[in-house]
Order: structure tokens, then C-alpha cells, then sequence
């Protein structure tokens, strides 16, 4: 009775619960991630995983900064050649679907990868075409409309598996690349990734980070990323999976009021692994109080007029 | 304490000691990891070149200090500083040992011996006798015998070296197995290279005895989002880096086996 | 001594010490923006005026985040032909000097009310082509540099006073504004106003502020504000202004070192009026300590390799 | 507080009361501004129509009352709410009346009478004693003179109404003029309509005599930013609203007589 209020479904995937566990968290290992998933977690993603291995930057790779954090790790990944054992051995503990982060530095990259983490099992894709801090992929891909309806579109042609598109805050009108992605055919948004961000010591007059910029998250971000989802959802009529800021229960109910049918926890992961459980408890009390039979029904709440 | 609240501070370095030919000692001011507990560690920001994640060996009044063994680029960039270097720290982060009462046996390898001299100094005034067991290399690089044997007393200090310039010569598990079979202990403390505690593991699994061993990983974050450290279902940085045997038996097939590499994918150990 | 370890000069505009108060912040009225001088304040903004009066939103007008604050006031100002007399009246008043902040629907509205404006004593004009939550100004001139370009040339053919542009940060790539700006002859830029940001009450289900959206400032932005002046510093020569963020002498550092000749504050003043002192005392210990003789020798330090 | 940590929350209208034909009060929680002294004002959300700032009327373990005027649409709109409708609060707000001892003079004129109700049940206990002047167009304006008369015994209670139908046929200025002429107070507290407020200053400015007024104004951020309600060099929201003699001195040019209006001119009162 009380999960049934939380279920969902996202494009076909079938969700206990709309919380997720967001790209490049803990999403390495399929112990690692079943661990999230046993903690609550409805899906989970893995860290994004390229066409070969990347070592990542040096550290620093992260700094904590007021209410948020800003990470330029590098996408360290195995390469998806090696990765296809990772995802098959995960399909085998996780009890929760597996979205299998993909990114590229071509079109072509990109759908290769995506048809290689179908094969071995991924039940979604997630393209990450917006990393702000590595060079060709974030800020060439996801902050081109074009060049994003060709990433998406090749995908598309190449994988059966519901296809999510992750989209940039750093573009001046997310609605256009919205559009873009679900007309090349995208069948879930997640909005957003990082906010391309900057941390300088004052001591040693230096950027802190290895790579000097990275990308901002964290409660910081919310309000951001809560606007990019409210504008969105105005323009299309696939799902919507929020992100960026999210913590707790009342932040996950605005994600799904502005428009989001499920919601991605990264960050708060750091202060708990368990903000997965304490996110879908505090959503059903709310849900039960509020006599809604099922979250979906709030989806888009605050739109109405 | 929140995350946004461990934000990393920058510090001078006040003093550096010379431990072996391969470690040096350094000490500096920091509020909040001078009020960390035996076990945990702190992220060490070497402006410009890395930051690397090292176990605390001693704090008092503010003051913390950290023993560093030159394996890379990092670590020994760190052994050229100088006194009044700025270096930049985030922690405590980490789970630490828990205290114990009666007898307790600590076993250090390398490195490893640092966060176990910190604990010995915290459980000395707590239990009925300490027993350190420590193993290097030669005897140089024999850390702190000094103050482990000023805490539990020299009779209770057992040395080996793998060359036999002091000590027995042999590896640091071998007098082990005597020690356990003959003494009655209430815990077992280990920190050091990873065979050596898979094998301490092993031997205290084996005899039923309660173990707590403390993990290192390559570290990013060090805060338990980036997956790096993670063993098993663990991530070291904030679920360890002290594991108990109960945890260790979990994560058997991995200790001493496989980590996750620098690229993310499980790579030998 | 001390004071003159502060002293700067931004394209002609000398400055006892390097902090500015932000645009919308206390700045309508001369007794207001002297209070702030007089708190220590270098220079001070006006509210931005355009050509005819604006009652701005109803209330609530902003809403309060974790380590911010989002505002849609919707640009409430009398008009610049009443506000020639409170510009008239400042000048007499003031002790330091006085940037008048211009906004219009169009080139030829700025450049009547910058023109009016310098007319009337403004020491310096800054343009407003970013405020998020106006239509038709923030939206459609900050985020299209050609439009951006026209209205920098008009605003620079009718008056002489130096000219400041202060971009959005709303957009993919700062640089490119930054570029257009000064190339249509903007004399300083400033980096940033407020990030396009929203907030949604979980109870009543609706969006916080009358206006919906708003533009989120305050330590929230910080990191993505240093990054934007650190962006900016790379490509052009002209002095920069950082805003966003700034609420105690450290950040005023990573600002400088950033590669900003000056600060504005604006949301930290809600939590001390006198934060403009305790910067400049920050600053000028800190200078002391590294032993320089002036605040302009620590400007871009970070870019150093 | 910094600003952070007083953001918006909602509650429910517990309770609403009639006090006059055109002030109704309502009651809800709110923890942070039941700990309001007098003089505070809170911000309230009537969710999709407007937020007001209004005076904190009374407290009580977490319980919160305003006072109000139904003069527009916002005020107008909150009349028609029931009980258990939602509202947003932000706040407390602003300085706070300052504790007198000795004999202290209130003098309130419409819902300014709210906070001063406020002032006189912490100050009752601290006089020796309290004499309240209200005043009213008529008698069924005259606000909680149950309540003051309690607090400030009735024959330390002059009412006033423009119209006779209770009390003196003036307004509240007039008695005023004997009572200051009469008495000695230690401190006269007003809050009403600033053109009453002004004229009190004057009287209490040429008596030298200590005064403290509430002002009201425009108010958009209520937390110093926006400029919308100054005066002077003043921000109403974060300066006052509770000014000194010596404050309304410096502003007197202003007091009364012009205003910050919407669109941030200077407009006449
Ligand atoms: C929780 C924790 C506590 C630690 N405490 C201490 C300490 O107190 N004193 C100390 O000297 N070192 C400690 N380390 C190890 C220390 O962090 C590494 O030695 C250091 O990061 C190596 O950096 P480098 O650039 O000098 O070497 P690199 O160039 O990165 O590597 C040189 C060699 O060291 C190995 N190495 C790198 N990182 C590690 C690691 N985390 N564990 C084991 N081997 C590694 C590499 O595989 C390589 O063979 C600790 C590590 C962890 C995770
Ligand atoms: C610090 C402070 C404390 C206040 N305390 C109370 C209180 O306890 N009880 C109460 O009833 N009201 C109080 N007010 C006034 C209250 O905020 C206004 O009456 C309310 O905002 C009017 O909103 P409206 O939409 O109903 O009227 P509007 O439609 O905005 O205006 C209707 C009429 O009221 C006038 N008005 C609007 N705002 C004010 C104002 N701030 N001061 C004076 N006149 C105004 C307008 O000029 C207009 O003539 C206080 C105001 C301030 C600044
Ligand atoms: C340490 C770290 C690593 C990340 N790695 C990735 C990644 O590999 N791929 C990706 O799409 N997003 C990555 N992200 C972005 C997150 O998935 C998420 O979009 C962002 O952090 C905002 O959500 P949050 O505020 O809940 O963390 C990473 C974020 C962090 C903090
Ligand atoms: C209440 C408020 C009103 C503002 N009004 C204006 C304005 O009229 N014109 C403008 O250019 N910027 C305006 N801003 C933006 C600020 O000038 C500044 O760019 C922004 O707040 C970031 O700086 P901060 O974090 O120090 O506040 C306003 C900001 C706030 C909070
Ligand atoms: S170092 Fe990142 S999870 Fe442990
Ligand atoms: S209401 Fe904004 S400054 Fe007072």
C-alpha cells in the first residue's frame, strides 16, 4: 500500500520510487551502487562511461564551497570495453533498473557506447552531453543544439532501450535544447547537470581545482535547476527527471510540482546514503496528507493557473 | 557535521621531523582535525601539485601531524617542503578505531604504524596492556619505536625486519601467529600494507578473534561520492577507513585482491 | 597609508578602495546610497532606471534559499526624467563617485536615459542588459550579442562618462558577451548579475515570487560568478567588476585574483550594512601580510602558470 | 541570524478573531517569530496574492497573533480567509521597542495600536506605570481596550474618537498635550499614522521628553536590500521600524510628509 504511492514509470522503466541515484556517484561497482539502491534508491546510474578508459584529472578533484561542491573529476572511467563486464555482473545483484551513463567526443562515440551498455544489459541510456568541465564533450556537444539533435538521433538509431538526455544549465535558453532533444528523439530530459563553476584560495592565489574549473552542485544549485525543469516541462511532453540540489523530501516535492516525475540525488549522498529513504518517506507522508493516490499525480502541480 | 561545513582551510607547515629516510613528520595548526579520533584522516591539498589523503598521527591543542612515506609525485614533493609552506586541509573525515578495554594487540606495517601510534597513545591510560607488533623493511625504517615502546613498555613491543637488522627477520605476521596462540586479546588493531592485513584478517578470523583494520584506497573526494575508494559495498573515505571483521569477512574476495583503479575499473591489487 | 594601499582607478574612476555597492541594492534615494558610502563603500549604484516609471511586482518579490536569495522585483524605478534630481541631489551629497544604472527596451532607450543620466552628474553609466526577470530587457539584449553591441554603440555615442556593461550569466559562453561589449566600446565590464533561479512552496504547491521566476544572487552563485571574471579576465584588456557572491574580504580576493579591479556587494549588505568595511579591512590586512603596496598588483594573480 | 536562516515557512491560520469592523486578528505557529519582541514585524505570505509586512501583536509558546486593517487588496483578501488557511512567514523582523522602567506613555492610533498592545503586557510588570492614549474615528474602531485597560488599570486609559461616539471628541493629540504638561513619563512609545506620529514627536521634541515611534512604509525585501521603505538614511525594515527622538529628528524633513512610492520616487503622504 504505502510503495504503491511512490511507483512510477518513466518512459517504461518502472520505478518503486522516483528517487535515482545521479551520474558519478558511488557508480562504479555494482556492489556500490546496489548498496544505494538497498538504501532506497528506485534506479540507479552509473559513473559516465566513454568508447576508452580515461584516467581523470589529478586531485584536486573536488572543493566544498558554501551549500554546494565543485567537482572536476575527469570522467575517470574504464572504457566501455571493460565496462560491459561491470554492467552485466550489476544486472545480476541489482533488484532496481540500471541506467548506464554514456558520453563521447562524436555522434558516432556516443551511439557506440550507448549500443555496447544495451547489449550488456543497461535498462536506459543517459547521454551526458553536458560534463562543464572536460573539453569536447560538454561544452561542444551539450551546448549546441545541433550537434545535440545529431548525438541523440544517432543513439536513438542504434539502441531500443528508453534513451535520457542530460541536459546544461550553461546554455542561455535550456527550452531550445529541450526541443532539440526530443525531437531527435529523446524519451526522457534530465535537467541539470553541473553549473560551470570556479574556486580560487586566497593564500596560495591559485585555482584550487587540478583542472581549474569544474561544475557546481548542491543545494546551491537548486534554485537553478528547479527553474530549468519548471521551463521545460512548459515545452515538452516527455518525463522530466530533476536534478541538482536536491536533498530532502520537500526539495524532491518542488522538483516533481515543476514538472519532474522523478528526481536524481547526487550530492546529498555525501551527508547520507540513506537521503534516498528519508526522500521517500517524507514524499509518501506528504502524498497521504495531501490525499494524492500516487506521486504522479503532482507532477506539474505548480503549473496550473 | 554537514559537508559544506569541512570546507578546505590553508595552513603552515610548523615543523618537520625526519622519522626514517623514507618518511618525514609534519606538523601544523588545524582546529577541526586536531580534534579527530585514532583512525581517522584528512585530505592534503599540496597547492598546485595534488592532494592526497593521510592518516593522522598525533594531535594536541590545535596542533595536528601527519606521517608521510615518499612512494610518488606527491609524496615526495611533500619531503622537499619547508618549514612555513602553505598546504591546505579538509577533514576529519572518516570512521575511526573504537576503543577497547583489557588487552589489546596492534599490529603496523609501514605507514600503517601511524594511526596505530595515535591509538596506542589514546588507549595506554584505558587498557590493561598493549602489545605492538610492528614489521618494516630494515630497521631504519622502523617507525616510531621510541614512543611505541615509552607507551607499551619494550617487553611488550615485538619488531621484525624483512633483512634482520633489528628484530626478528621475518614479516610481521610470523611472530603473530605465536602471540596469538599464546595471549588472550580483546582486540586486534591492524593498519598497513593490504597482503599484510588479509593475512591478519585471515589469522584472526581463523581463531575468532574481534579485528579492526584500517583500508587505504585511491581517494578523490574523500566524502563518499565519487566511488573511488569503494570496496565492496564500503567506500574507505567515509564508511571506513576502519573496517571491523564482521565487514572484512564481506569483502573478503576484494581485500588484498582488487581495487578500483585510477580509470575506475577493478585492477589487481 | 592604509587607505591608499585601496586605491584604485577603473577607467578613470578613482576609488578610495575597490568595493561598490551593487545595482538595486538601498539605491534610490541620495541619503540611502550615502548611509552605504559612508559604511565604507567605494562607489555606489543606483537602482537601475530606464525611461518611464515602473512599479516593478507585487509581493513576495523574493524569496529567501539556502545561501541565497532569488529576486524578481520586476525593476520598480521612477523614471529617469524624476530621477535626474535625485541624481542631481546624490551628487551633492556624495562623497564618492556615483554610477547611475541604465535599463531600456531598446538602444535608443538606453542611450536617452544613460545621456540624461551623465547629463545630470552620473560619474559613470552601467548598463543593465541582464536582469532575468524582465522581459524584453534582461532576456532578449543580454543574451544576444548583436543586439548587446547596438546598445553599447548607441549608449557610447551619446554620452562620454566611463561606461560599464554588466553581463548575465545566463548564458553559454560569457566570453562572447564580453568580447561584443567591449569591442562596441564598453570601458569596464561588470561579472554578473543574478542567476535566472525559481522557488516553489511544497504546501500551496505554487511558485514563491509574484513574478514566478526570478534571479537567484548571494553566496549560492559565488563559485559560478568567480568563474565568469576568471573567464572574462582571459580576453579582455578593459578593468573588470566582479559581482555575485561577495560577502567578506576572502571572497573580495578570489575576486581580484580572478582578475577583477573591483567588487560590488549586494545581498550581503541585508546581513550587514557595514560589510563594505569589513572587506576593506580584510583586503588591506591581507596586502599588508603579502606585502603589497596596492591593491591593483594582486588583479588576475590566478592566471599565473 | 544571517538571512539564510530565516527563510519562508508555512503555517495554518489557527484561529481568527473580530476585533472591529475592519481589523480582524489572526493566530498561527510559528517558532522563530513567538520568540518577536515588541516592535518586531513578521512578512506574511497570502499565498498567489501579495506579501505584507505586519506588527507582531503577541506571542505566546510558539504561538504568533497580528492584527489587520482591511485597507486594500491584500488586507481586504485576508478577511475573507477561514481558519486552517495556509499562509508564509518570514520574519521576526526588525529592532524592537527598548524596556523602560519608571512611567511609560503609549500612545497607538488604529492598528498601531497592535504593537503597542504588544509593549504594554512585557511592560507591565517592569513600570510603575502605564498610561495609554488610543485614538479612532469611532467608537467600534477603537482597538483592544479590554485588554489595555487590564494591563494599564482604565483610569490610565484615554480613548479618543473623531466622531464622539466613546471617549474624548478629538483627536488623540489633544489629550495629549495636558497629559505631557502634567506628568512626568520616562519614555512615550507611539505607533499609528505617520501624521500622528509626527505630531507627537513634536510635542515630546519641544517637552525634551524621550520617545520612541514605529513607522510604517512600503516594504518589498523586508530584510534591507531593496530601498523601498526608506526614510533618510534609514531602511524602515532593517533600521527600524522602531526609530529614537534623535533618529526622528535627523529624518523629520521626511516624517509625515513624503514617502518612497512604488515605483521609488519620492511621493508626498
Ligand atoms: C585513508 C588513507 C590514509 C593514508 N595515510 C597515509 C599516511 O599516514 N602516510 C602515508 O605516507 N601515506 C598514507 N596514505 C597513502 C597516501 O595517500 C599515498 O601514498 C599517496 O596518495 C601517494 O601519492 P603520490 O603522488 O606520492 O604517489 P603516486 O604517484 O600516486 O603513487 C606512487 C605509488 O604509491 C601507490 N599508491 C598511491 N596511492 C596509494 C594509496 N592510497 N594506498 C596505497 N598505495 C598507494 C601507487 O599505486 C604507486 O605505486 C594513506 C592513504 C589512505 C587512503
Ligand atoms: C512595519 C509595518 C508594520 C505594519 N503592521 C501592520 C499591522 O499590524 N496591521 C495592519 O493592518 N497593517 C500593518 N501595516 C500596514 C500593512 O502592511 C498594509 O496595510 C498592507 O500592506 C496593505 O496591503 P493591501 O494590499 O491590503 O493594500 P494596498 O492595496 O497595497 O493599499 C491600500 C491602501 O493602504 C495604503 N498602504 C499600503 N501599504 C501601506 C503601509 N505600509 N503603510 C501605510 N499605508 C499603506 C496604500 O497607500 C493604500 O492607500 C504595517 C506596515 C509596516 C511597514
Ligand atoms: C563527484 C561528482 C561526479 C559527477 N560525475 C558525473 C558524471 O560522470 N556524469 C554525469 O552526467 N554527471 C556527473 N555529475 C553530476 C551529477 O550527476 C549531478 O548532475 C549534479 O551533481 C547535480 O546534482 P546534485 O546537486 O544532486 O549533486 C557528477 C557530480 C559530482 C558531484
Ligand atoms: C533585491 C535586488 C535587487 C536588484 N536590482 C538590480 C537592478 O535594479 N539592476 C541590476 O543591474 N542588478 C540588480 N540586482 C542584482 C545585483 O546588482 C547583483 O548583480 C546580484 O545581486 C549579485 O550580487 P550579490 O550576490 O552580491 O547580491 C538586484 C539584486 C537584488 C538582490
Ligand atoms: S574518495 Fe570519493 S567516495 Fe571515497
Ligand atoms: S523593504 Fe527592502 S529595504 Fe526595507
Amino acid at each position: 500500500m504505502e510503495q504503491n504511492r511512490l511507483t512510477t514509470n518513466i518512459a517504461g522503466l518502472k520505478l518503486t520510487n522516483p528517487t535515482i541515484l545521479a551520474s558519478g556517484i558511488m557508480g562504479y561497482s555494482a556492489e556500490s551502487m546496489d548498496r544505494v539502491a538497498k538504501s532506497g534508491a528506485g534506479a540507479v546510474i552509473t559513473k559516465s562511461v566513454g568508447i576508452k578508459p580515461r584516467v581523470g584529472y589529478a586531485n584536486p578533484t573536488i572543493v566544498q564551497t558554501e551549500s554546494g561542491l565543485i567537482n572536476a573529476m575527469g570522467l575517470p572511467n574504464p572504457g566501455i570495453e571493460k565496462y560491459v563486464n561491470e554492467i552485466k555482473h550489476a544486472k545480476t545483484v541489482l533488484q532496481v533498473p540500471l541506467i548506464v551513463s554514456v558520453f563521447g567526443y562524436s555522434a558516432d562515440e556516443y551511439a557506440i557506447v550507448a549500443k555496447k551498455a544495451a547489449e550488456a544489459g543497461a535498462d536506459a541510456i543517459e547521454l551526458n552531453v553536458s560534463c562543464p568541465h572536460v573539453k569536447q564533450t560538454g561544452a561542444e556537444i551539450g551546448q549546441n543544439p545541433n550537434i545535440l539533435s545529431e548525438v541523440v538521433k544517432k543513439v536513438k538509431a542504434e539502441t531500443t532501450v528508453p534513451l535520457i538526455v542530460k541536459l546544461s544549465p550553461n546554455v542561455a535558453d535550456i527550452v531550445v535544447f529541450a526541443k532539440a532533444a526530443v525531437e531527435a528523439g529523446a524519451d526522457v530530459l534530465t535537467a541539470v547537470n553541473t553549473l560551470k563553476a570556479l574556486a580560487i584560495d586566497a593564500e596560495t592565489m591559485i585555482p584550487i581545482l587540478n583542472n581549474i574549473k569544474g561544475g557546481l552542485s548542491g543545494a546551491a544549485i537548486k534554485p537553478v535547476s528547479l527553474r530549468c525543469v519548471y521551463d521545460i516541462a512548459d515545452v515538452v511532453d516527455v518525463p522530466i527527471i530533476g536534478c541538482g540540489g536536491i536533498s530532502n523530501w520537500r526539495d524532491a516535492v518542488e522538483f516533481l510540482l515543476a514538472g519532474a516525475s522523478a528526481v536524481q540525488i547526487g550530492t546529498a549522498v555525501a551527508d547520507d546514503i540513506k537521503v534516498f529513504q528519508s526522500v521517500n518517506k517524507g514524499l509518501e507522508t506528504y502524498l497521504r496528507k495531501k490525499r494524492y493516490e500516487n506521486v504522479k499525480e503532482i507532477v506539474g502541480l505548480a503549473h496550473r493557473k | 557535521m554537514p559537508i559544506a561545513n569541512n570546507t578546505m582551510r590553508t595552513t603552515q607547515i610548523l615543523e618537520i621531523r625526519n622519522e626514517s629516510p623514507t618518511v618525514k613528520t609534519f606538523v601544523f595548526t588545524d582546529r577541526l582535525c586536531s580534534k579527530a579520533k585514532p583512525g581517522q584522516f584528512l585530505m592534503l591539498w599540496i597547492p598546485g601539485i595534488d592532494e592526497i589523503p593521510l592518516s593522522i598521527m598525533d594531535t594536541s591543542n590545535g596542533i595536528v601531524s601527519v606521517s608521510v612515506k615518499a612512494v610518488g609525485d606527491a609524496t615526495r614533493y611533500m619531503h622537499t617542503m619547508q618549514t612555513g609552506a602553505i598546504i591546505g586541509i579538509r577533514g576529519p573525515f572518516g570512521n575511526s578505531f573504537t576503543e577497547t578495554r583489557g588487552r589489546a594487540l596492534l599490529v603496523g606495517g609501514g605507514t600503517g604504524t601511524a594511526p596505530l601510534l595515535f591509538l596506542a597513545k589514546q588507549l595506554s591510560t584505558k587498557t590493561d596492556r598493549l602489545t605492538f607488533v610492528e614489521g618494516a623493511k630494515t630497521k631504519e625504517e622502523l617507525l616510531f619505536l621510541k614512543q611505541i615502546g615509552k607507551i607499551c613498555e619494550y617487553k611488550n613491543t615485538i619488531t621484525t625486519t624483512e633483512d634482520g637488522t633489528a628484530g626478528l627477520q621475518c614479516l610481521v605476521t610470523k611472530p603473530l601467529s605465536d602471540v596469538l596462540d599464546r595471549e588472550h586479546f580483546d582486540m586486534i588493531y591492524t593498519c598497513g600494507p593490504e597482503v599484510m592485513v588479509k593475512k591478519i584478517f585471515e589469522m584472526t578470523d581463523k581463531r575468532k578473534l574481534p579485528i579492526e583494520a584500517s583500508l587505504e584506497r585511491l581517494m578523490r573526494c574523500g566524502i563518499g561520492l565519487c566511488g573511488s575508494c569503494v570496496i565492496g559495498k564500503y567506500r574507505v573515505c567515509r564508511d571506513g577507513p576502519v573496517f571491523t571483521g564482521a565487514q572484512l569477512r564481506e569483502i573478503k574476495n576484494e581485500l588484498g585482491t582488487s581495487k578500483i583503479g585510477i580509470d575506475g575499473s577493478k585492477v589487481p591489487i
